[in-house]
């Protein structure tokens, strides 16, 4: 029955493709990389416009295409397919490409390689090619490719009212130039954002000499490298230090959030993970002692954590320094600090460092003054660890102005006209400086800017500034490496670069980004020009052009400069003294992420509030500001200091007052922060921003001024009476004494590498794979019989003498994932790359507070402090929110359980496991009964209550009345290799199946066109999922685990391998590497068991029966079910003794 | 009488003295009503002038019943994010709900068919009324099961119906078998209720065609598919009914255990237990007694039926609501029992967590409702004083909804790891959308006391003194 | 009571009964047929803006698959060809053909040509092009006889249960590797005894085991 | 007989009355006739010499129908036609089988014995020469009538007349066909 059908032609915009495209003439003009081009925006837009429709179709999906009744009868609606117009060499429709490029932050980049599909990018990924970061990349780097598609980015240049075109922009920047040749350049002044890029560097350098009276100031609200100072002081040289925390054994961490405020966090987190890895008992490990003010990720992973005031950093730097060092003349400076620290803590902190000349290194803060950091210099020089532990590189002293210079000279009217490039100082300047009405005093204010902000609203004429993925450029990581950064798609907008704007200033002969980029590199590798550039674009980096080495010696008598003037007593705080502490945000950093919506959803890794900050303060404060938990004692009915009123966080506001200035903000009492040290991030409260940001949080900067930007003293807080919802992602911060996270100090790992297998109710329940197989059994054979035997389970799924017979995992592989607790700092890159990688949606504060996110990993932050009661039906628990908590931090997403209570429940067969032991779940199959979700005991199951990819977020609630569908910009970011989900379905992790899928059917294809059909077993290592590729620390492991040499098989080998809830028989495929706590017997707070270890002694085994839980039970781990019958009944008992 | 003579005389003296005083029989139609008073009592009702308390009721309970329909309308549009529900509470109010009419229902049939079994003749002024009530209850029920899901559109993917996907339903899922057992249910309720109906519909098919209403006589008579008494009918009828009864005795049972497997058969900590079945079905026969009580006491007083609903009818109930209820609260004990003996520090914290967690409220008011409240029926005074009867039983339906709230509530917000605990409390429109509920059930209830007999005329002439072969009347 | 129901009436019961089974029978396949991807796609063959014909092409001038869909063996996609590949040839023949105009036209500007999408599977299942090409499964499986069609026509449902018989018995529908593209050319399983051989032959070597469970097509 | 006729018909007051009269015509010999009562009267069956309903039996066949198909669907659809993983469980087992078809048991048991009741008393029948009987009201109500048919072979109005007279029959009368 062949029927013809008439269809009308396709629309204008079909044909044309979005209308973001730019075709292909507009680069006309700029000549030499055409075909560079060529490769990358076809003409035509491809089958982009098929794509983009294709994610309105897999929106729609669910509704018609599959549901019968939208189609009963008529055919599916008409689609066209708009081929290549042109054929462009290179690109296969279908298959994605990867360039490399790099993110700028600051004076460091991350190099990176960018996804790009037919032309649109959608993914980032570490660059591989840069050794120090391997394929890792940080949170930002993951979030920034939001900002891209970001629909309130600038769209346009402006002058007054008024649009201009990119030509009438060339023509104003070149006048600029113009015009103040002849006063060469007074009068003139540029603010600008920190860079690292050569090329900024070599264009300043020509404009510099063609304008020298111009001012140029640099600008940023934080700061993320030591104090050049100290280290001219201490070696006479402008160098800065670049740590090597793997050749470190012992490490103390003065204020220093080296996983993520320094510069260079990500080699550091990636570095000091390899010192902190064990896999037998003989690898060393390292020890951590932080002293910090804050709570920060570094602090949580330490084995002795101080909390000390950021500005008692200088007298506890003083005191460890004269004791390792063996002098006195430091002695002044720590004066009245034995109030805070005991001398045992400093003592045996600082001979722990001596104990282990040149394999131990003192980190101290970049916010701290120079003086800190010079002792921090001393102890390494003198310790024999600088060459080892800790290298200095030449770097160039900045010649660039400060804001305040700047700021003097707009006050004498010197300014006329003003070239603001990127930053926002008008949100973020030092408040005395009053930057707002200094900017708005400059007759002509130029503002290259990439968004609508504060900034821009003061300024005459605005530039688009293009992202990072539109433009040409280059940059140096922290060691200095040369990376490109280079353009996946045309500026979306027209936007222009720093550099054109620059060059165009400077009257380059051919300002584009482009030829500059290449002119700077091809001086700097030599050689011939093109071929260089191919290759560093090829490469992704610059072989070579890392900052140099250069010896340095501690220069004592340079180094006492900084110690001249009269040391100040160590000041007490208290409630009506206390010490603010500013810190970058973990998310929004300075701010300039604040309307990046994954950042805002992404959840504080140590307060797990979202889309707002806090003003943080200790318990004790909190005690002290009359804040007191009422209600039941019980743990479990308890209300939180932080008041969780029907599970949503019922935040204080408070007045913070500093200096006579005043902000309102709402309070978090935050365990283990410096008793009177109030911590402010900033970066919220924007005033102009974009729809995301808007309302979210609020803004620390005025408060912070010149004199203080880091930190500041004599403030106070003042109940304002009124409440703020946090949308809290986790109500609940006890372990509750489970066996959840399961740690052990270092030493009984080392007496014990199968420690796990001796907490939880495994221990001493029936083995699940049959009475011979107890985890102790298999802790007796090798590791490699080990990985044989888990292959084989994976496959048969053994059931301990079941009466049935059940099917068999088939599949020629066996997914499984594994990760480790030891290493994992909990940064939340996994959370965001997971959410680039599986097109998961945002869903608002409101929607958050519900708790309805929908990351589909989440880290879960559990603070301990061993005051858990015990007794039969769990006891009491902790009674208090502690002020010195234990952290522990673990990652969950699904973990593909073999046995998987979901699949169980689903009336429809909408989850069902796949023969390679996937625990699928095809969203089109899904009506959405949640029970899945409630027999899920790890709850990482998420549900689309709303149409969340369709609906605006602040008109969820009005259903089909509110407004549809998503702008094309924002859908340009989903990857085409997942569905877009609809409201009313399931969704869930499932291992990054498109990248499993399309990894085996590239092998097996490649395999097939070389002739070895047969060879269809992917090697290992092909295939990462999203998490495992951007995790800085590789904690995840990913693989084939059938295959027993495979990294994750050889992983989920090692005796510390244990299997969250593992008694429920559920055999999750995802399984977890115990922690483990190195702490120094010597020292003061020396804790014998991990008080998580402590916490779950006390409520399995209380203290009435066998001394110490852990001990006592490793006497009888169960061998036969016999024994372990008996074994539970005691328990029994025991827990009723408990209960009495 | 004279049968009593004849055994006096015939047993020895000794055996006299021991011989427990012969109860007398319960009265079952009081003041020796003849055949037509009861025909005329019950059809009058019918065939009178619809009273103005119906015509108010009745616009109520549509106006009541408008909340549902707009509540669901706004469900089905927007998302079920229109309701209070988020990880991990991803059940709540739907599903108590549900089991909550489920088990109403349960109550209606075991009237008609436990009790016919059991030959208990007191059962027949009851269980027509009770047996509405069952199949209103079980509508009622649906209503949350279908319309809670995601994409109801797609609630056909329950049913086994050939489809070009080729994919089939998992039975193993205990939603599945909700999906059979609810289904089964009420059909099977529906077409008990009818064979009963049959010769009542006969009895007003004649009546209105002497009255002259031939349209009325009419859609009874085709209903009635033409009755007409033959007792060679009668025996296949009454043999029928009796299987009928057979099978819904288990079908009833077996629907609340099914219901309780949602729950038993998943691995949550107060949710994985096996006494599940036993105290559902408990629960749920009590829950039901309650609301019969609730429904009939007033139908009772409006109709002036005390002469077929007696004080010995109410007594019996309170003491079956007495008897259930016991058995409820021995449940509640002994799940803490279990918990504790258990030793397994997730299940021992769920149920501390639910007698003294942030939900302790609604323990406590389950408690106080089902195990407290039916105590005082021990007293006769109690069961005697209609009004108070009526109040405890609406105290009982109070208790048994919060029953499956705290279990399913409690359960879900606290369970395995504490990181991912919450707090669920529900939206206007969830509230709005059970309270209509109520406006559904009491329109098709009046509806159903408007146009049908509410009591099986046949059965209650059957059980009249004077249906009895050997000459009327006398008790023995 | 005769007055109101005539003897006719004891046939009525029987008769609604009847009509009613008849009718569900009825609406049910109704429903079952007019649903199903067999119904909505089988038979589809829109008119495109050039009429090309793949029979001439293919049996007159000789072309290879690939020569127009060069990325079928590389790529999930197999793609259009673009306007210039047809005008490799078509600025030598036929130069001036009106019904060629829109190629040339697209070919200078650059502007595509609006092809029209015949062969679509849902948005939710991904089907993967070189993967079953590369690995004996021929195109004619799923789009018929192309090499025969003046105007291409839809010829298979390619619903689940489509895919779903293909993939639980791939010995069937496995063609010798250098047939692939040859429309002409038989199934192995067609091909006898022998055929039947090299087929279980070609399963067992070439580890063929294509996925039946969701992950397969769906993410 | 002219007239087309479907027998005679016979009302009593009570139940005793129309026991022992139905115990007479039973006795009589009589095959084609019947008792009309409001309610069932207990004994009456023996009375009439009606001997034990079948509808049982087809109950029964329901019930196994039912179970068959429930556990054949589930074992077909799981085991058979698309066999998928779930949970690790057994494709097949007559245990998580047991609830549905326990259901469908029930389910088909109750269409058979409703069907098999309505086709053993041949109903639904609208019209029937006993309804067009103009006392037949009360007979729903509060009497009780005696019916014997006119093609039983012992059937002679004159007789049969008489026994009805004899057992007690009030106004009998002739039921037109």
């Amino acid at each position: 029955m062949k029927r013809i059908f008439e269809h009308p032609a396709p629309s204008e915009r079909e044909l044309n493709g979005p209308k973001y495209w730019r075709s292909l003439d507009e680069l006309a003009a700029t000549p030499g990389f055409v075909d560079q081009l060529k490769r990358e925006f076809p003409q035509g837009a491809a089958e982009l416009d098929g794509v983009d429709r294709r994610h309105f179709m897999k929106i729609m999906a669910a509704s018609f295409a599959l549901g019968g009744v939208g189609l009963a009868g008529c055919r599916r609606p008409e689609l066209n397919i708009l081929p290549f117009g042109k054929s462009v060499e290179g690109i296969i429709p279908g298959l994605p490409q990867y360039y490399a490029t790099a993110m700028p932050l600051r004076k460091s980049a991350i190099p990176l390689l960018a996804e790009t599909h037919q032309g649109r990018p959608t993914k980032l990924e570490g660059n591989p090619s840069y050794l120090p970061h391997g394929s890792a990349s940080s949170l930002l780097a993951q979030a920034s490719i939001l900002d891209l598609y970001d629909p309130d980015r600038a769209t346009a240049h402006t002058k007054g009212a008024s649009v201009l075109t990119s030509a009438a922009v060339n023509e104003l920047l070149a006048n600029v130039g113009k015009n103040y040749a002849a006063s060469q350049g007074a009068g003139l002044a540029f603010l600008a954002d920190q860079s690292s890029s050569p090329t900024r560097a070599r264009i300043l350098k020509k404009l510099r000499r063609a304008l020298p009276k111009a001012i140029w100031a640099e600008y940023e609200p934080v700061t993320d490298e030591p104090p050049l100072a100290a280290a001219q002081a201490a070696f006479g040289a402008d160098v800065k230090p670049i740590y090597r925390f793997a050749q470190a054994k012992r490490i103390l961490s003065l204020d220093a959030d080296f996983f993520h405020a320094e510069s260079g966090s990500l080699y550091y987190a990636r570095e000091f993970a390899k010192g902190r890895r064990v896999t037998k008992a003989t690898d060393p490990m390292n020890r951590l002692y932080v002293a910090e003010s804050a709570f920060t990720l570094t602090g949580s992973m330490a084995d002795h954590r101080l909390r000390l005031a950021t500005s008692h950093m200088l007298a506890l730097a003083a005191a460890i320094g004269g004791k390792a060092l063996g002098t006195d003349i430091l002695k002044p400076f720590t004066e009245g600090l034995e109030a805070f620290v005991s001398q045992k803590w400093v003592d045996e902190c600082a001979q722990d460092l001596v104990d282990h000349k040149g394999e131990s290194l003192v980190v101290a803060g970049a916010h701290l003054p120079p003086q800190v950091h010079a002792i921090a210099y001393a102890i390494n020089a003198l310790l024999g660890n600088i060459g080892k532990t800790i290298d200095f590189v030449a770097v160039e002293a900045s010649s660039a102005a400060t804001l305040s210079d700047l700021a003097g000279a707009v006050k004498t009217g010197a300014v006329k006209t003003l070239v603001i490039l990127g930053g926002n100082p008008v949100y973020n300047a030092p408040v005395d400086l009053d930057w707002a009405k200094l900017q708005a005093s400059v007759a002509d204010v130029i503002r290259l800017g990439y968004a609508a902000d504060e900034t821009s609203a003061l300024a005459g004429t605005n530039l688009a500034s293009a992202h990072y993925l539109e433009s040409w450029g280059d940059a140096r990581t922290a060691d200095g490496t040369v990376v490109p950064v280079q353009p996946m798609i045309l500026p979306l907008f027209g936007g222009i670069t720093q550099l054109e704007v620059l060059a165009r200033i400077a009257g380059e002969a051919n300002p584009d980004g482009y030829a500059l980029v290449s002119e700077t590199i091809a001086a700097l590798a030599g050689g011939d020009a093109e071929k260089a550039m191919r290759r560093f674009l090829h490469d992704g980096l610059l072989e070579g052009s890392a900052f140099k080495k250069v010896p340095v010696s501690f220069d004592q008598r340079g180094a006492q400069v900084l110690f001249r003037d009269e040391p100040k007593k160590v000041e007490a705080f208290s409630l009506k003294n206390l010490e603010v502490r500013f810190v970058t945000d973990h998310k929004m950093d300075d701010g300039r992420f604040n309307n990046n919506g994954w950042l805002q959803e992404c959840p504080d890794p140590i307060t797990k509030i979202s889309w707002d900050n806090a003003i943080l303060v200790s318990p004790k404060l909190g005690k002290e500001l009359g804040i007191a938990p009422q209600g039941s004692a019980l743990q479990i009915a308890r209300v939180e200091e932080n008041d969780f009123s029907i599970g949503k966080e019922n935040g204080r506001v408070y007045e913070l007052t500093v200096g006579g200035r005043k902000i309102k903000g709402p309070l978090h009492i935050q365990p283990g922060l410096s008793n009177y040290t109030v911590v402010v991030p900033l970066g919220y409260g924007r005033v102009a921003t974009g729809h995301v940001g808007k309302g979210a949080g609020f803004n620390a900067y005025p408060i912070r001024t010149v004199a203080n930007q880091d930190v500041a003293t004599g403030g106070t807080l003042v109940d304002t009476g009124t409440r703020l919802l946090l949308a809290n992602t986790q109500e609940h911060w006890s372990m509750e004494g489970r066996d959840i996270v399961r740690e052990a100090n270092f030493d009984e790992y080392q007496k014990n590498p199968g420690y796990v297998d001796d907490i939880g109710t495994e221990s001493h329940s029936p083995a699940i794979y049959g009475a011979q197989n107890t985890p102790t059994n298999d802790n007796k054979l090798s590791r490699e019989d080990r990985a044989k035997l888990n292959a084989t389970r994976a496959k048969d799924i053994p059931r301990g003498g079941s009466m049935y017979s059940t099917p068999k995992f088939d599949g020629q592989h066996q997914w499984g994932m594994s990760i480790d607790l030891n290493t994992c700092i909990g940064c939340n890159a996994c959370v965001v790359a997971c959410q680039a990688e599986n097109n998961i949606p945002i869903v608002g504060k409101d929607q958050v507070m519900r708790g309805r996110e929908m990351h589909w990993i989440r880290l879960d932050r559990y603070y301990s402090d061993g005051k858990a009661e015990g007794g039969a039906f769990g006891g009491e628990g902790n009674r208090e929110i502690p002020e010195d908590p234990q952290v522990s931090l673990q990652p969950v997403a699904c973990a593909q359980c073999e046995l998987a209570p979901c699949e169980v429940v689903c009336p429809v067969n909408a989850t069902v496991h796949d023969e390679e032991g996937l625990n699928t779940m095809a969203y089109n199959r899904c009506i959405g009964t949640r029970y899945c979700a409630n027999n899920c005991p790890y709850k990482v199951r998420r549900f689309n209550f709303f149409d969340f990819n369709l609906r605006q977020l602040d008109s969820l609630y009005l259903g089909q009345l509110g407004p549809k569908g998503m702008p094309e910009l924002v859908k340009m970011v989903k990857n085409p290799e997942v569905t877009v989900r609809m409201r009313g379905v399931m969704e869930k992790c499932t291992y990054c199946v498109q990248r499993i899928q399309n990894g085996k059917i590239q092998h097996k294809v490649a395999m097939a066109q070389a002739g070895r059909p047969g060879d269809v077993v992917v090697p290992d290592g092909t295939i990462k999922t999203a998490c495992q590729q951007v995790c800085p620390v590789e904690a995840i492991e990913f693989g084939n685990i059938d295959d027993p040499t495979s990294k994750v098989s050889r992983a989920k080998a090692l005796e510390q391998d244990y299997s969250l809830l593992g008694y429920l028989n559920i055999r999750p495929r995802t399984t977890y590497l115990g922690k483990l706590r190195n702490p120094n017997p010597k020292m003061p707070d020396y804790q014998a068991l991990p008080l998580s270890r402590v916490e779950y002694n006390s409520k399995n085994h209380p203290p009435s029966d066998h001394g110490h839980g852990a001990h006592g039970h490793d006497s009888h781990a169960p061998a036969a079910p016999k024994t372990e019958k008996k074994h539970s009944v005691i328990d029994a008992g025991k827990t009723f003794g408990g209960l009495s | 009488m004279a049968h009593a003579h004849h055994a006096d005389t015939a047993t020895p003296a000794i055996l006299q003295e021991v011989k427990p005083a012969s109860l007398p029989r319960a009265i079952l139609v009081a003041n020796n009503r003849s055949f037509s008073w009861i025909t005329e009592k019950i059809c009058g009702i019918i065939e009178g002038k619809t009273p103005t308390w119906w015509w108010v009721c009745f616009a109520l309970a549509c106006f009541v019943a408008s909340f549902t329909v707009a509540g669901i309308a706004y469900l089905i549009s927007t998302g079920v994010g229109v309701w209070g529900h988020a990880n991990p509470v991803n059940w709540a109010w739907d599903i108590v709900n549900f089991v909550f009419w489920i088990g109403i229902g349960h109550a209606g049939t075991l009237i008609s068919a436990i009790l016919c079994l059991l030959r208990q003749k007191w059962r027949t002024s009851i269980n027509r009324a009770a047996e509405a009530m069952t199949i209103f209850a079980v509508v009622c029920a649906a209503i949350f099961p279908v319309f809670h899901v995601g994409r109801v559109w797609y609630a056909w993917y329950l049913f086994p119906i050939p489809n070009s996907n080729a994919i089939w339903q998992n039975f193993r899922s205990p939603l599945e078998w909700d999906v059979f057992a609810v289904s089964t249910y009420g059909t099977v309720s529906v077409l008990f209720w009818y064979v009963g109906l049959l010769p009542d519909l006969a009895v007003l098919r004649d009546r209105f065609y002497s009255s002259g209403n031939k349209l009325r006589s009419a859609l009874y008579g085709f209903f009635a598919l033409g009755w007409r008494g033959s007792n060679r009918h009668w025996s296949n009828y009454e043999m029928a009914y009796l299987i009928l009864a057979g099978i819904s005795t288990p079908l009833v049972l077996s629907v609340h255990t099914i219901v309780s497997f949602d729950f038993a058969v998943s691995l949550l900590p107060g949710w994985h237990t096996t006494i599940f079945p036993p105290y559902f079905v408990a629960g749920a026969i009590f829950s039901g007694f309650g609301m019969v009580l609730t429904l009939m006491l007033p139908l009772r007083a409006v109709y002036k039926l005390e002469d077929l609903i007696t004080q010995y009818h109410i007594d019996c109930m309170c003491k079956i609501t007495l008897a259930t209820g016991t058995i409820v609260g021995y449940a509640y004990a002994m799940e803490f029992f279990i918990a504790w003996y258990g030793a397994n520090p997730y299940e021992g914290f769920a149920f501390i967590n639910r007698a003294f967690g942030h939900y302790a409220w609604a323990y406590w008011i389950m408690i106080s409702c089902n195990v407290i409240t039916p105590q005082f029926f021990w007293f006769k005074a109690v069961r005697e004083n209609t009004s108070f009867v009526w109040i405890l039983s609406i105290f009982v339906n109070v208790g048994m909804w919060f029953e499956r709230f705290v279990i399913i509530v409690t359960s879900l917000a606290r369970d395995f790891l504490p990181s991912s605990w919450g707090y669920y409390s529900p939206s206007i429109v969830e509230i709005f959308t059970f309270f209509g509920t109520f406006g559904v059930f009491s329109v098709l209830f009046l509806l159903f006391i408007r146009f049908l007999p509410i009591m099986p005329m046949a059965e209650l002439k059957a059980v009249t003194p004077q249906a009895d072969v050997h000459g009327g009347g006398a008790h023995h | 009571m005769s007055k109101l129901f005539p003897k006719s009436a004891n046939k009525l019961p029987f008769q609604i009964i009847i009509y009613l089974g008849v009718l569900v029978c009825v609406a049910t396949a109704g429903v079952t047929y007019y649903m199903t991807p067999k119904y909505t796609r089988v038979g589809y063959a829109p008119v495109q803006p050039v009429p090309f014909s793949h029979a001439k092409h293919v049996q007159e001038v000789g072309l290879d698959c690939r020569y127009c869909h060069s990325n079928v063996d590389k790529s999930a996609h197999s793609n259009v060809p673009t306007s210039q590949t047809c005008m490799n040839c078509h600025n030598q023949i036929k130069t001036t053909s009106p019904l060629l105009a829109p190629i040339r036209e697209s070919a200078a500007t650059g502007k595509a040509v609006p092809w029209v999408w015949i062969h679509k599977t849902p948005d939710y299942a991904y089907f993967n092009h070189s993967i079953h090409v590369n690995r004996g499964i021929s195109c004619v499986e799923c789009h018929g006889k192309i090499n025969e069609m003046d105007v291409v026509t839809h010829m298979q449902p390619l619903s689940m249960a489509f895919c779903l018989e293909c993939h639980r018995h791939p010995e069937a529908a496995l063609r010798d590797p250098k047939d692939v593209f040859n429309l002409d050319s038989k199934r192995l399983a067609d091909q006898g005894e022998a055929g039947v051989k090299q087929a279980k032959a070609l399963v067992d070597n070439w580890k063929v085991k294509p996925p039946q469970s969701c992950s397969g097509c769906h993410r | 007989m002219a007239a087309p006729s479907y027998g005679l018909i016979a009302t009593f007051d009570t139940t005793p009355d129309l026991y022992h009269a139905a115990a007479k015509v039973r006795d009589a010999g009589y095959r084609n006739w019947d008792c009309i009562t409001p309610f069932p009267v207990h004994g009456l069956d023996k009375a009439m010499g009606v001997p034990r309903s079948i509808v049982p039996r087809i109950s029964l066949a329901g019930g196994i129908i039912g179970f068959c198909t429930g556990m054949s669907m589930i074992w077909w659809t799981g085991a058979v036609d698309y066999q998928l993983i779930v949970g690790g469980k057994p494709l097949f087992s007559p245990m998580f089988a047991f609830p549905v078809s326990y259901e469908l048991t029930i389910l088909f048991t109750a269409f058979a014995t409703i069907g098999g009741m309505l086709f053993l008393n041949g109903l639904p029948m609208h019209y029937h020469a006993v309804l067009k009987y103009e006392h037949i009201r009360r007979g729903m109500d509060d009497q009780f009538f005696i019916v014997i048919e006119t093609r039983d072979p012992r059937f002679n109005l004159a007789n049969t007349k008489a026994l009805l007279e004899k057992a007690g029959g009030k106004n009998i009368s002739e039921l037109e066909a």
